[in-house]
This record gives structure tokens, C-alpha cells and sequence, in this order.
């Protein structure tokens, strides 16, 4: 096993990596920028390098920084976590060419699955099943030719894409030209490559996804399904495990598929498999993604295995140390991830200074969290803060203790996501299971309203008793005017001004 | 000791005695025996005929405070009545120039419009970065672009006033 | 389902059962005493009414004022815990009488189990296996006959005993006499009946104890083992399931036996039964729990269930959801009891209030705690501040997380015995499963040496950074001694009493 | 700055010089380069040539310090050099009157002796009880009862004199 290794992230996952490198007796490595010199990762490991400014092209994202990094804390590998270098072969080629082991793929099946249409004719090549569409890009006239023979609503989308950026849908022909010229511009400002093609729009899909695993001695498991149709804007919001729609055959084909996926990439080290499901449950291949994903927990608490031990594992030459016969799912899990951004307020981001932190824990919660009291998030990076993980015995268990936990959770100073996941988890479609990509955007259009008549009267005694404990109020002299100060904040806002911002806000 | 407190735009009078062992609130007319214990910094657990509750203060950075019960969550604003009017005088009105603020610590991305611009509400003044998320900040009402005190590249502060529409 | 329930306990396990009622909908009442006002279940609960003094005998024990709290909270159902009124059969009578479910065992099925003479002689005729000995109260001159019979060493037993009280271990004939007045008057003071029995004494003998669970339509299963031997002075200390040394033919005897020991009690809920292993894997019927048990997260870990919510189930009349066949064990997990003394100076308590408390999360581990940074642990009840659970795919994986976790724990202001469970997850006899019931004495006696030669240094480095750090140091004309006094808190103490007194607290 | 810190009774001389970044400690004549930041209430982040250590400081209500690292803990003490002399004189020696003190807050359940009574070292002199565990209070050395302090019954908080051995 490895003495040393560096992680080539920060924040939870980093955190996450560092936990399996201390289970393992490994001597973990993190890198940080200026502005992370207090995050969590850098508490938590045994070693730390500062490798540059806030911009992640100058830290986190450069490749030279890190590999001079793991040349001076002589590391043996490296573990990119995801997002960041995750998913670039030429990190993980020069990680190999200077001695490094890249904990994760080979460069050349990240390669062959980086481009979605190379992936998507190999993927054909393998027999699995594809969303009726084109195999590569192609220009305008090929397009309209394509849509009008498979028929609207149809795609577009980014070869080199991700997270939504570059993807059109077109409902009739006449919004094709428009769209494919959009389409094209987003994805060269976005992925500096302008190719776009086309697939059949599926109506409320369901997004589900296959963990798989593989060995470098060619043993390749699936670990089961995640579904993660709760999304928002295109970015997964909830993920639980197994999907509410999946029964055991829909899952030994599905898991089957993605071995051969995976083995047509000649893959090793932890992988998924994105597909998509419509209303019928047929699936079809999507993408893979070439790294451990936010979203594992929801794997390790249903399977019972910790995808991180394996993948260190794995990367140190051993084989799988268990059969596809061997993997016995138990339980349900859901994940939540919690944001830094204010679901009351259009979600806008909300960095800045944690100033209290109440933490859930207790029967079948897991977190796993880069935050702590007193923290500033800062506003260069993506706003994941933590992942909160219920598991039960089945899936209205995990809901209920995820309730229970998201009741005790309380994040103060800055807004966080997680009075949304109780208005998820309590919808009655949620609850049922019915779920698709577009669940999340039609439950924000409805009013929410969940209201106790009592507990105003409840927050005015509160605030009243607070103000009245307040050292200025035992002052002599002190009326409600010092009660008023002691309570006020730095800058105050009249009630006036707030409502104002806030509607301002509304409108956008 | 006597307060108004405003909870989420309604206000309410609140009396407030210090009993031997308990507080006693007069709330908008109504007696209510309250057992009150500061258990953390921010956190009061609160006993009201066997209920309980666990208040949790919070002030933001711009100065808002709220007090969250449970899951639920509470704008509020503790007032001294003599000096209400006052105070709401200072606001101004519509009528009047109005600020644009960041409403989050971020990155000045983009300036879409110049001083003196004509502007109708809800058009794009600013677009701010933060959290590899950018947000336009709109205009409030129509009018025109008196000032702008930011530029692009700039980092800005929550609250912060970035242009003024008068 | 109960619409509300009232828990007659307090700290990490009124915190737990809160949990459950807030997870199956049901309002939870929580009781306190005047040092609990603060108390975390106090803070969690719905509702919460005052009970008496901090004397348990006053509060926590007193059946009449629970009674009429579950009255005037309207509660359906009582809760008892563990320990307190837990194993009081009065008390489950008490609360039928007044048309409160008891969630537990009818008090006759307590009863019967209650009094370990009586216990014995219902089991014996069930079949189920003995330790040699008595089977009832005798007086000296029988003691001395069936000791000379059974042969030396053997151990004297309180009959209404627990917890260690009223034991003595008799190694030779000589030694008799004497131990047995002893363990008479101990037995009289700690429970009021000098009743004492006879047994053979087990050389090294494990203590393994079965989890049953009962409906009230006359299903039994059993949920596994527990191995509890880390003890120190007859207390557990840390507990894991499953058993290094139970394979699955002998988990299935016993859990068997324990099954029929509970059908004949007519056993109802949840329910322990303990055995003595002796170094040849026999095992002995040693007593019943008639409770939940503080260590019953080990086995909701390991089967995926949770007891707490099957007890409400079944306490309001749900037959068991499962059969025996449809409990899947998987995976391996251990708890550590996070206890308010100083291993370092003979485990004296250490009350008082806590400064700071950074607490562990993420992969694999459970906390299931009573306390939080600020408060105070009172003086009048028992140590137990939480529990640290590690879940693992095996052993060692769940032994790497708890040695994780345990490293990140901190609670400053007042000792606690965590460095006590690093020392025994790293012992080898502990790695290996090498585990009876002299085990942690043994450990104890031997001398502790983790060192790392530089640490000390840096001890010091960090201590002067946080002096001139402080705010008084960069005062003008701060000098050592400012830094030092700033440094310095409420009531110096010079080095050299710190030592007289370790000393002196050493020779006791 | 210079300070003289005592680490598990042994005691290092330390300077220590802010530099733009970082500070420069010379410990015991040897220069090392420090990288520390304060992250939360006392818990120091510390990067020793890429090394990296969590420290946090704890202050017991008896007035001792600790550093805590990863799970080692460090009794620390930190002394001005020139008033060291005489602070050590404050000790007192075992000649002299020694106290019996609580070593936690508690209650005595029972005195065991009587002043004036000659007593042995390692006599139990009283019997605390605290979280359902009692423990005897033994006397430091040969000597007598000088002065007894409490009473059973009583309360007592941790570091209270309880007996005086003369």
C-alpha cells in the first residue's frame, strides 16, 4: 500500500479522501490556495502545501503546482477527488510520466470517454443502448435532416459539455437554427471545442445511474444503481440508492450493461455509468464519468463498502477483493447537498463567515462535511458546504431520519439549501417515488407554505428575551432603546429597506 | 421592559417581566409563562405550558436578524416604540434615488450599463460572480443610472452599494 | 401508532429515543431534573416538564412524578431507557395501571427475570445451559458444601444483583467465610435483599450476550451477538457484533437458547440474554436484560435495523415485520463509551463544564451523544457522555475508522476516557480478537508509552504562538510576563503542585 | 518575544519573531519556521516545513494548560524567565503544611478523620462522591490534621481545599 499520498482537491471530498488515507495508515498530503489556508482539508491532513492564488487555474487546477507538490512530500499517488483535475487525462498521463501513481482510470479510457460522441461509437460497437441520435457533430443542414427523421422535441448538445453548459432543447423546427448557433457559441466559450450533436428528447426522464468498479487485473463489479433525478438547472440536488424504479432484473441488465461499458473502455478503478430512463424504463447510456462521484455515500451505505479503500486499493495493484455474487445490497440511502446559496432568494450563492454550527448525528445520519463554526466559505469555489446521508431500513425510513436530522441541522450566518430538502422530502411525489428531471423545477414553482400560527408569537418572545439578556440591557439607564442596540447588528436594516432588496430580488 | 417586535412584518407588543424562576410575557394583550435558559452562544430553549422550543438567533453580516424554531425560520426586528416613527421615516420611498447592493461577497463581473442611462426596472445593471455562479443585480425601478461606485474585477462586500438609481 | 410518549430517562439515550419519536411522527416528552434544565434532551424534545431535584430518588426514579407528567402531557406511552426505572416491574405495572403503554416487557415477564435465582430455575427447566452452581439463595454451611462439589475458584452472587455489587470471588476454601458476610452486607445495602448465590468460577471467560426481540403475538428472533468483554471493574467499556470468537453455527445455537429462554419468560420487546464463554466456546445462561441495552447500536449497525423504532412498533401492537430467516448480518461494528473521567489519574470522574467539543463524522461512524460545547455534566449521574460507533466491512475496517474518529474527537474542559480506546484498538490482543473479561485490567496494568519526540516541541511552538497571540500580549509595553498572564487562567497553578498532587492521587 | 515553556516538565527556551507570513521560533538554540493560523476558538492550524499539526488549546478550571495534538496531550506551562525564581519559591515544600484538594467537584459523603488525629501518608482523609463513584482523598504525607474544611454533605468544586495536613 502507499505511504504517502497527495489530494488534488479541497473542501468535503478532500476531507473525505484524507478520513480513508487515516483509516489506512496512509500519510495524507492536501494542497491549498491563499484562500484555504483555514479550510478543513488542510486541518485535517498530516501534510500541507500551499500551491497558489484563490483562481483555481493557478492552484487547484495547476497541474505543474500539484506534481511539484508531490515531488517535495514525496507522495506516491495521487487521488484527484472530483471536479478539478478528475476527469483530465493529460493530469493523469503526467502523473504517470513522473513517477505518480493517478489514483482512478488509465489516461486512455478517460480519453476514449471524455469525448461523448468517441465514447458514444464505442459504446455502440459494445451493443449498449443509446438514445436515438447522432454519433458525432454535425453541422446544421445534418441536423435538421436527423431531427426531422427521429422526430421533435430533440437536443443539442456539446460533445466536450457538462453541467448543462452548451445544451439546447428544440421543440419544432423552427427553433433549430437559433438553438444550434447558441448551442455552439456556449460550447466554445465554455469547453473552448464548438462540436454540438443531437439526440431524441426523452420527456420527463428519470436520471439513474451504475456504480461500477474494476481491478487492474481486468475484474469489473457493478455496485448498484443511484437514482439522481432530483436536479436543479441540470445540477444534481438529492441522489439515493437503490432508485425508487429499479427492481432486481432492470438493475442486473442495467449493471450488466455498464460492465460491458466498462470493459469496452477497459476500465479500472471506480466508475458510473449515467443513464437515462423514460416512462417506459427503457434506458439508455448517457455518459460515463471517469472518477468517484459527489454522490458515492449512497453506494457505501447500501452495499456496506467504502469506495475509497477500494479505489486506494485498486490503485496499488490488488485485485478486487470480492465477486459480483458477493455484493449484497441492504437498506436505502439519500444524500443531500447542502449549498452555500439562499433557496428563498432566486439561490443565489451566499459565501461568507459560518458563524454558528449545530450538527446532526444519531442513528443512520452520516456527514461528511468541509465547514466549521467560525469557517468563511469563500466565494472563488463551487458551493457544496456537506453532504447529510440518511440511511433506514427502506426508503420512507431514510426520508424520516433525514427529516429528523435536517431538523436538527443549523447552519447560521450564511444560507444554506437545507430548508429545501424538508420541502422535498415531505412532497407527496417525492414520497412516492415519482420522480424525473423535472421534478425539482416544478416543486420551486409552487407556493410553500408550511406555517405553525404559534410560533411567531414564539420568535417575538425569543428575541425579546435575547435582546433583555443582553449585557447592555443590564446596564443602568438601559429601556428598550439599549435593549434595541444591543440587539441590532453592525449595519442595521430597517424592516422597510429588507422587504425592498427583497422584492427587488423577486423580479429577477 | 416593553418592545415591538416585528416578526416577518407583523408586529407585535411584547411586555416582559422577570419572574422568580420564569419570564412573564404580556404578547398583544395575552399573559403567557415562559421558562427561558440560554443552553449555547445564540441557542435558548424555551418552555411554554410544557411546550418546548429551541430559538436559535442568528444575525447576518447585513445586520438582519432572525430567530429560527425548528426547521422554520423567522425575520425579526426588535424595536423601542418611542423611536418607531423615526425610524421609518428614514427608509425613503420609491419616489427617491434607490441603491443597487450586492446581496452576496462576490466578483464584479460585468457593468451593463454607463452613468446617466436611462434604465427600466428589472433591467440588468451588474453582473456579479461568486461561487462560480453569476447573478445579474436588476435595476429596482425606472429611472436612471446615477452612479455606479464599483468596477469590473472589483471585489465587493454583501451590502455593499454598487451603482445608485435615481 | 402513538400520537405522543413521554421518556423517563435523560442524556444520550432520552436523545436517542427523541430521535425515533421525531423520525415516526410521534411527539416526544421529555422529563428533567433542576441540573438537567439545560439538558440536550431537554433541547430536543417537543415537550419538557420539571420534575424534582437532581436526586435521582426524587426525579428520575420517582414513579409518582412521572406518572403525573405523562398525565398532564396527555403521553400515550413511556419510554423507560435504559438503567433509572428501566427493569423496575412495579413501575411497568404502574404505568398499566394508569393506561400508559409501557414500552417494554409486561412486569411479570421483569418480574420473573428480575430475581436471578428465579430466572435460573425457569430457565433450567427450558433447557437452557448453566454455569455449575446454586440455584438459589443458600445459607454458609451449603455454600461451603457446594463449593467443596463444584471445586474452587468460585464466585458469591447477589440474587437481586447487578452492575458488580455484592460479588466476591472465592479462590480457596479458607477464603469463604469472610466473603461470604461481605457480599451479604454489600448485597443488603445495594439492593436491599441479602440473598447470595453460588457458582463456578470461569477461568477467563468472555462475555457474549444475544439481542432478542418479541412481539406481542408470540414472535421471537434473535438479532445476533454482542461480545462484551472489555470491562473495567465489571462495567462494559466498549462492545462489538458481531463476536471475534461466534461463527455461525454457534451464533445460532445461542440465539436459539436465547429465544427459548425468552418464550419462556413470555417475552415481549426488546430483551438481552448474557452468556459466559469459557475458553472452549461453551456458553452459559448468566442473566437477562429486560430492556433496551446502552450498546444496542452495535447490532442496529449490523443487521440495518433499528430497535428503537421496532420497540414503539411493537409496543403498539405491530407484529414483527421480519422472520429470523430475513435478518442479514453484514459487516462488523464497535462501540466506545465515551465516559467523563480521567484515564490518566485512576478514573476518577470528571465533571464540570465542556470548553470545547469538536466531534467526528463522516464514513462509518455513529455518535450518539447527550452533550454539546457548553455544557455542564452534572455531578449526580452517571459518567456516560456518548457513544462512538464504528462501522466497518470487517473487523479491522471498523477498528481503522473508530482509531479515525477517535483521533479527530476532542472535548476540552473536562477528561474523558478517548485516549483509553486508542490504546485498546491498537493493542495486538485486541486487533486479534484475544478478548475475555480480565483483558482491560490486564491492559491497564501495563505502561502506556506513545510518543513522538518532536510533538513536544511544537506542544511548546504552539503554546507560544496562542500566548502572543492573545489580545493582551500586543498591548503596548507587553512583555513574557503579559504574554504569560494572558496565557495564565482564573487560578494559576505552578508546575510543581500539579505535580505534588498527580503524585499524591497516584498512590491511592 | 521570548519565553521560557515547560512541555511534560521539561522546559524549552523559545524566541519567537513574527516574520511577513510566518514566525521564526528558535527553540532550545534550533531555528524553525512556523506557518500557524488560528482557525476556530482555540484550534491552531501549524505547518512546520509541510508538516502539518492541529493544535488546540484547552485551559482547565484549575488553571492548567494543555496542547492537544492529534491525540496526544501536552501539560504546558508558559513562563516569563524573570519572574521564574520566584514563582517556584511560591510552591512550597513538603516540610511544610499540605493540602488535601478536591480533584473534582463533588460531594463528601464522609470525613474519616478529626483534627489533631495523626495520620499516615496515604490514609483516606475523606470520601467524595461524584457520578455514582465515590473515592478516598488520601493524605500526602505523615503528619496531622491541621484544619478540616468541609462538612459531610457538602458540595464542593473542583481544586477546593478540603483538609490541611500539617
Amino acid at each position: 500500500m502507499f505511504k504517502r499520498v497527495l489530494i488534488a482537491n479541497r473542501g468535503e471530498i478532500a476531507v473525505r479522501i484524507i478520513r480513508a488515507c487515516r483509516e489506512m495508515g496512509i500519510e495524507s498530503v492536501a494542497v491549498f490556495s491563499d484562500v484555504d489556508r483555514k479550510a478543513l482539508h488542510v486541518r485535517k491532513a498530516d501534510y500541507a502545501y500551499h500551491i497558489g492564488p484563490a483562481t483555481a487555474s493557478e492552484s487547484y487546477l495547476n497541474v505543474d503546482k500539484i506534481l511539484d507538490v508531490a515531488r517535495r512530500s514525496q507522495a506516491e499517488a495521487i487521488h484527484p477527488g472530483y471536479g478539478f483535475l478528475s476527469e483530465n487525462a493529460r493530469f493523469a498521463q503526467a502523473c504517470a510520466d513522473h513517477g505518480f501513481k493517478f489514483i482512478g482510470p488509465s489516461p486512455e479510457s478517460m480519453e476514449m470517454m471524455g469525448s461523448k460522441t468517441r465514447a458514444r461509437q464505442n459504446m455502440k460497437r459494445a451493443g449498449v443502448p443509446f438514445v436515438p441520435g447522432s454519433e458525432r457533430g454535425l453541422d446544421i443542414d445534418a441536423a435538421e435532416r436527423l431531427a426531422e427523421q427521429i422526430g421533435y422535441p430533440i437536443m443539442l448538445k456539446a460533445a466536450a459539455g457538462g453541467g448543462g453548459k452548451g445544451m439546447r432543447l428544440v421543440q419544432s423546427p423552427g427553433e433549430l437554427h437559433s438553438a444550434y448557433e447558441n448551442a455552439r457559441s456556449e460550447a466554445q466559450r465554455s469547453f473552448g471545442d464548438n462540436e454540438v450533436y443531437l439526440e431524441k428528447y426523452i420527456i420527463n426522464p428519470r436520471h439513474v445511474e451504475m456504480q461500477i468498479f474494476g481491478d487492474e487485473h481486468g475484474n469489473i463489479v457493478y455496485l448498484g444503481e443511484r437514482e439522481c433525478s432530483v436536479q436543479r438547472r441540470h445540477q444534481k440536488v438529492m441522489e439515493e440508492s437503490p432508485s425508487p424504479v429499479v427492481d432486481e432484473g432492470m438493475r442486473r441488465r442495467m449493471g450488466e450493461i455498464a460492465v460491458r461499458v466498462a470493459k469496452a473502455a477497459n476500465y479500472h478503478n471506480a466508475g458510473t455509468i449515467e443513464f437515462l430512463v423514460d416512462e417506459q424504463r427503457n434506458f439508455y447510456f448517457l455518459e460515463m464519468n471517469t472518477r468517484l462521484q459527489v454522490e458515492h455515500p449512497v453506494t457505501e451505505l447500501v452495499t456496506g463498502l467504502d469506495l475509497v479503500h477500494l479505489q486506494m486499493r485498486v490503485a496499488a495493484g490488488e485485485k478486487l477483493p470480492f465477486k459480483q455474487e458477493n455484493i449484497r445490497l441492504r437498506g436505502h440511502a439519500i444524500e443531500c447537498r447542502v449549498y452555500a446559496e439562499d433557496p428563498d432568494n432566486n439561490f443565489f450563492p451566499s459565501p461568507g463567515q459560518i458563524t454558528r454550527l449545530i450538527s446532526p448525528s444519531g442513528p443512520g445520519i452520516r456527514r461528511d462535511s468541509g465547514m466549521y463554526e467560525g469557517w468563511n466559505v469563500p466565494i472563488e469555489y463551487d458551493p457544496l458546504l456537506a453532504k447529510l446521508v440518511g440511511y433506514g431500513e427502506d426508503r420512507d425510513q431514510a426520508i424520516d431520519r433525514l427529516l429528523r436530522a435536517l431538523y436538527e441541522y443549523f447552519v447560521g450566518g450564511i444560507k444554506t439549501n437545507i430548508s429545501l430538502f424538508r420541502r422535498i422530502l415531505k412532497d407527496p411525489d417525492f414520497r412516492a417515488g415519482n420522480l424525473d428531471t423535472g421534478f425539482l423545477d416544478r416543486l420551486l414553482a409552487k407556493p410553500s407554505n408550511e406555517t405553525d400560527p404559534r410560533r411567531p408569537i414564539v420568535a417575538a418572545i425569543g428575541a425579546a428575551i435575547f435582546a433583555s439578556m443582553e449585557p447592555k440591557a443590564t446596564l443602568p439607564g438601559a429601556n428598550g432603546a439599549t435593549a434595541r442596540n444591543g440587539n441590532a447588528a453592525p449595519r442595521p436594516t430597517s424592516n422597510w429597506r429588507r422587504t425592498a432588496r427583497a422584492e427587488a430580488m423577486r423580479e429577477r | 421592559m416593553t418592545y415591538d417586535i416585528v416578526v416577518d412584518g407583523k408586529t407585535h407588543q411584547l411586555e416582559l417581566t422577570r419572574g422568580e424562576k420564569t419570564w412573564l410575557c404580556k404578547v398583544d394583550g395575552q399573559e403567557i409563562e415562559v421558562d427561558a435558559a440560554l443552553t449555547a452562544r445564540d441557542v435558548m430553549s424555551v418552555l411554554i405550558g410544557g411546550k418546548a422550543y429551541e430559538i436559535k438567533r442568528e444575525r447576518s453580516l447585513q445586520g438582519e436578524l432572525h430567530m429560527v424554531i425548528g426547521s422554520a425560520r423567522y425575520a425579526v426586528d426588535v424595536q423601542d416604540p418611542r423611536s418607531l416613527r423615526t425610524r421609518r421615516a428614514v427608509g425613503g420611498s420609491e419616489a427617491g434615488p434607490q441603491k443597487v447592493k450586492a446581496p452576496m461577497p462576490g466578483k464584479i463581473v460585468r457593468i451593463l450599463v454607463s452613468e446617466r442611462d436611462e434604465v427600466k426596472a428589472g433591467q440588468g445593471i451588474i453582473v456579479m460572480e461568486a461561487m462560480k455562479m453569476q447573478n445579474e443585480m436588476k435595476s429596482p425601478k425606472d429611472g436612471r443610472v446615477q452612479k455606479i461606485l464599483t468596477a469590473e474585477g472589483s471585489v465587493v462586500n454583501a451590502g455593499d452599494t454598487l451603482a445608485i438609481i435615481e
